[in-house]
């Protein structure tokens, strides 16, 4: 059913295939373990005397806690302790203060009001699970409830209910400045003003559960010497060490965190409650406590990827040229801030997905509402904006009668251009992903678009920074006294940045001392010229099943002579980044050299298809690069 | 709570416990007998991680009443290998590629077990069918169905 | 309020034990989902040692005991007419496990064996000997009082018995909506009786649908007056998998390509 | 009444590592007596393959047999520090970190053996089979196995290495948003052809035809396994997944798998994938992450591919029948697009004729 190709034929000349280890099918270090079912998750350590820990949870999407009475819980059979905000030392934490982000707006159990339904008000420690359950199911909650809001733009709305005290706005503050993410890079008015067409659509993405089959958990238990293991199936073992040290108010040296094999997480095993909550149990009992969400709680009391909504508005010339691309996001963070303010300066740097559109703005908004809090997952900030920067450059190629291949790679950013965000692309490969699987499925492209190449960009206005319009609306606290009603980047620009402005790139902090640096000759790829002359195959195809038919562009399209093959100066003038430079090098020109002898025949139009027909790409989709000898470990046979 | 006794046979190792009344034989498999192999996702009867044979015939550990178990036989993939020697079905799990989490492989491996073991020469939708209660969150299925019919062809002495 | 099982030799005895706070399990399919989650209900569960798992003949109908299991069904070549709806419950462990009895009580998204039973007009036979029919089983499920100890199903060809299940997971999962249909007449049809899973509190009939077919032959032109009111005395509700407004939109698409053969 | 074939493009490109940086990882290796290494991470695996890939880059970079490195992942005690496993950092922060710590253990082994055979380490090189000999001359060798036997027992020396890796954080301007977001990028593209049911809106992904762009594939087969499940993942996303179905309403949260809708494996999508390897200055060995990048164009495509078939714009997502059958009835019936865009069975057909 499926089949798998190595294209080894396209950037062949910036890579070393002769690696030893590097590019070999190995099997998994793991995968004994995974089918004896010896490998050991979590919960797969034993522990005499184990207590298990539920949660008591709120009803409510929003309410004040006027009295919790734990009374008849406490008295039932097998409960050891009932545990309340008040055993919580530090009951105040947001994730990402570890890296000093964001304000501490969470606590680990709630006190004076929920925020969500499902959030934790209490916990049963007990002999059993049954046990905890039934305790649980005795705890008395008075509750005042509140309004509440579920809609991100309703609550930026002037008298919106107040979620969460630390954002008095709704909104995460950025910068101590904005209560949204900006993005602004040229004049997007000005272009909007002169496109042939505008288009304009909204998209959204419901929350998403990650699903891992194995839920969150962790098991704690004290350790000697005053210590806890904690065994868990986090994502981000420092992450949820440091964030129970944090909570518990405890050194950190006093924390064992065995982990490191997790049943799958995608992103949900992140948010470090498990782990706090075990340990803190552990702590107040003096025995192993397990502590871990059921199927019902991972899917939606857990946190899933956010919900987002999306507008996107383009100028576009008829042409296909975009010529102005706008947007306005909100983020879904739920009632507390976890990772998601975070994901949205991603979002706002991935802007405007992978083409080079001379004018952008974006306001990104990440906004609480009284759900579920969101939180990572496999895509986190940039799933949904793809989802609508991708459905909105088909809705351009509606408008505009351009295949939506060619607009794609009409407006496709390559090597060298300036992006929204005031850094060189490099490294990019859209144009000949989109070649690839055009040609793969037999979608016809015309020969000019076939030809195509991200080596080929940075031209002209392409790597520049034009003068930027900018504005200060939406400053913190004027959307809810009613004075910014409007979401989207401003119609009325207040200031400009110069054309040209922009700061450092930041770079990989160089090796330590020489000792740590990998030799330039062996790390594989085109950093220097010092290694032999790299090799290249003819694209071998493996499938994956015999049962499969090999699949091969071949059948679908006729052959194509090769296209010219590209100049050097693009990669000649790459230079070698400190992280893997020795110092000496790093000022060199590193280029890797283009391959001498590549017999590379130019296209001649004669060659060419007839051209009342459009050009459909064959495979291999190269730009005639193919060179002789090829490397043992590019045999295309599927080393088993 | 009076803990009540319970024996079975597990991979031919005959067990005796005492359990909680109302426990699952999941529990009663992993915290009992010891046997960590099947696992817990969901407690519900709709992941299918905790899959185990009794008496030849995949059940549902976490929605089998332990007290219900009693005098049967109950194969885990604990018991799958002979020794060193892997059961042709954890062979090409491994040679195949079929895992990366890991959680699902026990009860997957179990329900194919079942499968190979009434039907030899099972066809693709056989082997769709036999772990169709079995959720795999990383693979999208089809190394998996395609380490089965590899498996089968192997103990008929065929290459798939 | 820790659980306790309790065990008793027969069926008879079983069923006068359960009551408010205890429970007979059967497959445990239903109950173990509920005790795993810490259900308050009920604190005792009633096991029974008599299991009546037989498929027979009887009659002008066939015996299912309630213990019979779906593989059970798949195995019985006198239930081959319930092969079609057996099959598509569950992955093969619940089939192992999950039985006629229980799925008489299963709540949507589940009850494909009892929407298929509704449909064939079955009788339910309750432990102190009384029957019941099919559908005044169904309406007062909750209330219910004493076990299920078996299910008589007329025997139908395969040509008169017709069922569906929509679900979007496959090979394997809930229903979005389940069909079963009970067409007598050869030609035109003399008598349907068509019920609907998932499109209600209980599987239901629809009976405007069943009166709106007799006469007809099973053409575009003839089920058209059915699939038209199909929906009437149906009350599908929104849930996780489709809304009512959806369920309410395709049901006639389902019951007329059911009818016609067109799946 | 009918069923409509459609078929979808989309592209994508994807941030490695955590955005704006400050998310060091680190990696410590050391060898036993006889010459095999432990490497120590912190790093998580939970199913992409870290310990595996780690393995192979510890194995590459020390120049030794991959059969005689192991990874452990699982301490806080002896794993040195690293942030996680999560937004694709990974293969490119714990391998970068893996290949520095390798780094230094492989030039005390050098050194090691250098005074074995009484040569200058620099005139060593490693067959990657277990052995160390002079470069050009083969036979004067020494193998890994006494290298570290004398290293340890007669040399007094550790074969050990330390790395961290680390890009120091940044931030975003307020108004203009320059940043440095991340230094490498993933890429994709696909095809996909969808059949979209127009009485009932159910749509079913018929074919993939993809091209991803990975940097390296450091394991072929690793990668093999993201970009399958991944393009699983993402149908499953457009068509199936949500907690909340009827956002921003909260009602009828999934509680179960029977309710939270996923593909099952009778809907194995055939899938014809295409991986391009352009390195990455600064990634290990050029590889970077595929396990996120490759289940986001797939939402895209079919949305579009729906439009394709039928007409019918699919802005929110998950892509349900009900959003499709909306569509059809508020557009009196499927719009078929068509299109010169290769597919090869374009059109409708009666339903019951597929």
């Amino acid at each position: 059913m499926t089949t798998v190709e190595f294209r080894k034929d396209l950037f062949a000349d910036e890579r070393d295939d002769t690696l030893h280890e590097i590019g070999k099918p190995t099997i998994r270090q793991d995968i004994l373990g995974h089918v004896t079912g010896r490998t050991p998750y979590f919960d797969d350590h034993l522990f005499d005397g184990l207590l298990h820990m539920r949660a008591v949870r709120s009803p409510h999407h929003h309410a004040r806690i006027r009295n919790i009475d734990t009374s008849r819980a406490a008295v039932m059979p097998g409960v050891r302790r009932v545990v309340t905000a008040r055993d919580v030392p530090v009951n105040l934490n947001t994730l990402l203060s570890l890296i000093n982000f964001g304000r501490d707006d969470e606590p680990l159990c709630a006190h004076d009001k929920v925020r969500f339904l499902g959030e934790t008000v209490a916990w049963i420690i007990a002999d059993t699970e049954r046990q905890a359950r039934d305790a649980v199911a005795q705890v008395r909650v008075d509750y005042d409830p509140l309004p509440h809001v579920l809609d991100v733009e309703e609550a930026l709305k002037p008298g919106a209910p107040l979620v969460n005290e630390v954002y008095p706005n709704n909104t995460f503050d950025y910068h101590g400045k904005y209560d949204h993410q900006k993005l602004r890079f040229g004049d997007v008015n000005a272009a909007f003003a002169r496109a042939d067409h505008i288009v304009e659509a909204e998209y959204q993405m419901s929350p998403i559960e990650q699903a891992p089959i194995e839920t969150c958990g962790a098991i704690a238990a004290p350790e000697q010497n005053g210590r806890y293991v904690c065994h868990t199936n986090t994502q981000a073992l420092f992450f949820s060490l440091g964030t129970t040290a944090k909570l518990l108010d405890m050194a950190s040296s006093r924390l064992h965190f065995i982990g490191g094999t997790s049943g799958g997480g995608f992103g949900g095993k992140v948010d470090s409650i498990v782990e706090p909550t075990a340990v803190l149990g552990a702590v107040l009992t003096g025995r192993p406590v397990r502590f871990t969400w059921d199927r019902y709680e991972e899917m939606q009391v857990g946190a899933p990827r956010g919900g987002e909504r999306w507008r996107i508005k383009d100028g576009v010339m008829a042409d296909g040229s975009i010529i102005a691309r706008e947007f306005t996001g909100f983020f879904d963070s739920g009632a507390y801030m976890r990772l998601s303010p975070y994901a949205i300066i991603k979002a706002a740097g991935h802007l405007p997905g992978p083409y080079s559109i001379p004018n952008i703005a974006a306001n990104v908004f990440c906004v609480v509402t009284n759900r579920t809090p969101a939180t990572a997952m496999r895509g986190f900030g940039i799933t949904a904006a793809d989802f609508a920067i991708e459905c909105h450059m088909d809705r351009v190629s509606e408008v505009t009668g351009v295949d939506p291949i060619a607009l794609r790679l009409k407006n496709a950013y390559r090597d060298g251009d300036m992006k929204a965000h005031r850094r060189v692309a490099k490294n990019t490969a859209l144009i000949e992903c989109c070649q690839v699987a055009a040609g793969k499925a037999g979608w016809p492209l015309s020969a000019d678009l076939a030809a195509m190449t991200s080596l080929g960009g940075g031209q002209g206005d392409r790597a520049l920074i034009p003068e930027t319009a900018t504005d200060e609306e939406g400053r913190i606290g004027e959307r809810r006294a009613g004075r910014a009603p409007d979401t989207a980047p401003s119609k009325r620009p207040t200031g400009r940045v110069a054309a040209g402005q922009a700061g450092q790139a930041v770079v990989a902090v160089p090796v330590q001392n020489e000792d740590m640096q990998i030799e330039v000759d062996r790390i594989g790829h085109a950093i220097a010229a010092s290694h032999g002359a790299p090799v290249a195959s003819p694209a071998p195809t493996y499938a994956r099943q015999a049962i499969a038919p090999q699949r091969t562009g071949a059948d679908i399209v006729p052959p194509r002579p090769a296209a010219p093959p590209q100049a050097a100066p693009v990669a000649a003038s790459r230079a070698a980044p400190p992280a893997y430079a020795p110092p000496s090098q790093q000022a060199a020109p590193s280029a890797y050299a283009p391959p001498p002898a590549a017999p590379t025949p130019p296209a001649s139009p004669q060659a060419a298809p007839p051209a009342e027909k459009p050009y459909q790409p064959d495979r291999p989709f190269s730009r005639g690069v193919r060179k002789p000898g090829t490397s043992p470990f590019l045999s295309g046979t599927r080393r088993r | 709570m009076a803990k009540v006794p319970l024996t079975f046979t597990l991979n031919d190792a005959e067990i005796g416990v005492f359990v909680v009344p109302g426990s699952n034989l999941l529990d009663v498999l992993r915290r009992g007998a010891g046997d960590l192999t099947p696992k817990e996702g969901c407690a519900q009867g709709a992941c299918g991680a905790c899959t185990v044979l009794i008496d030849g015939v995949p059940h549902l550990s976490c929605l089998t009443l332990a007290e219900m178990a009693e005098g049967r036989r109950i194969s885990t993939t604990g018991g799958l290998a002979v020794g060193p020697e892997l059961h042709p079905l954890q062979t090409a799990f491994m040679e195949g590629f079929a895992a990366q989490c890991g959680f699902c492989t026990a009860g997957m491996l179990m329900s194919a077990k079942a499968l190979l073991d009434q039907t030899p020469n099972p066809t693709r939708d056989q082997v769709i069918e036999a772990i169709s209660g079995n959720l795999c969150r990383c693979t999208g299925y089809e190394p998996i169905v395609d380490a089965i019919l590899t498996a089968a062809a192997k103990m008929q002495g065929r290459t798939a | 309020m820790s659980l306790s099982v309790e065990t008793y030799p027969t069926l008879r005895e079983a069923s006068q034990a359960i009551g408010d706070r205890a429970r007979y399990i059967g497959g445990g399919t239903l109950l173990m989902r509920a005790v795993n989650y810490g259900d308050q209900s009920f604190d005792r569960i009633v096991i029974s040692r008599e299991i009546d798992r037989t498929i027979r003949n009887e009659g002008q109908g066939v015996r299912i005991g309630a213990g019979a299991t779906m593989a059970d069904v798949l195995a019985s070549r006198d239930a081959g007419f319930l092969h079609p709806v057996a099959r598509v419950i569950g992955g093969p462990a619940v089939r192992n496990m999950g039985t006629v009895g229980g799925n008489l009580f299963a709540a949507a998204p589940f009850g494909d064996f009892a929407t298929a039973l509704l449909a064939l007009d079955a009788t339910v036979q309750m432990a102190d000997g009384q029957n019941q029919p099919m559908e005044s089983f169904l309406s007062g499920r909750d209330r219910a009082r004493g076990l299920v100890v078996a299910v008589t199903v007329p025997r139908v060809s395969e040509r008169e018995f017709r069922f569906a299940k929509i679900s979007r997971v496959k090979p394997k999962g809930a229903s979005m909506m389940a069909i079963a249909l009970w067409l007598r007449g050869s030609g035109r049809i003399d008598e349907a009786r068509i019920a609907f899973g998932t499109m209600g509190p209980t599987p239901l009939r629809a009976k405007a649908a069943e009166q709106a077919l007799r006469g007809r032959d099973l053409t575009e032109p003839g089920i058209a007056a059915a699939l038209a009111v199909c929906c009437d005395g149906l009350q599908p509700a929104d849930d996780p998998l489709a809304t009512a407004w959806y369920r309410r939109a395709v049901a006639p698409v389902h019951l007329k390509r059911l009818l016609l053969e067109t799946r | 009444m009918a069923i409509h074939r459609g078929r979808g493009f989309a592209c994508i490109n994807y941030p490695i590592g955590m955005n704006l940086g400050g998310d060091p990882a680190q990696a410590l290796v050391h060898s036993t007596p006889d010459g095999k290494f432990m490497v120590a991470l912190s790093a998580i695996d939970l199913g992409q393959g870290m310990k595996s890939v780690t393995r192979q880059i510890a194995a590459e970079t020390l120049g030794v047999p991959v059969e005689d490195v192991y990874v452990d992942t699982a301490d806080s005690d002896t794993g040195p520090h690293d942030m996680g496993s999560f937004a694709s950092r990974g293969t490119h922060r714990v391998g970068n970190a893996v290949i520095r710590a390798s780094a230094e253990a492989r030039k005390q082994m050098m050194e090691a053996a250098a005074d074995e055979l009484e040569v200058n380490a620099a005139d060593l090189t490693t067959d990657g089979r277990g052995n160390i000999h002079v470069k050009g001359a083969p036979s004067r060798s020494i193998t890994v196995a006494d290298t570290a036997t004398a290293a340890q027992f007669k040399q007094g020396r550790t074969l050990s290495g330390r790395g961290i890796f680390l890009i120091p954080p940044s931030d975003a301007d307020p108004d203009t948003g320059e940043m440095t977001p991340v230094t490498c990028f993933a890429h994709a593209a696909l095809v996909i052809d969808v059949i979209v049911d127009d009485e009932t809106g159910e749509v079913e992904v018929t074919e993939i035809n993809s091209a991803y762009e990975v940097g390296r594939a450091l394991n072929p087969r690793l990668v093999e396994q993201q970009l399958i499940g991944g393009a699983w993942m993402g149908v499953s996303h457009a068509l199936y997944e949500t907690t909340e179905p009827y956002y921003p309403d909260r009602s009828h949260g999934p509680e179960d798998f029977n309710t939270y809708l996923m593909p099952g494996p009778g809907q194995i999508v055939p899938h014809h994938i295409a991986v391009l390897e352009r390195p990455a200055e600064d990634a290990p060995f050029g590889g970077k992450g595929p396990g996120e990048m490759c289940a986001n164009p797939v939402l895209p495509a079919i949305a579009n591919a729906i439009y394709n078939a039928v007409g019918v714009r699919c802005d929110r997502l998950p892509i349900t029948p009900e959003k499709v059958l909306r569509g059809l009835q508020a557009n009196g019936g499927a719009r078929p697009q068509g299109g010169n865009n290769g597919a090869t069975q374009g059109g409708s057909m009666p339903q019951g004729q597929r």
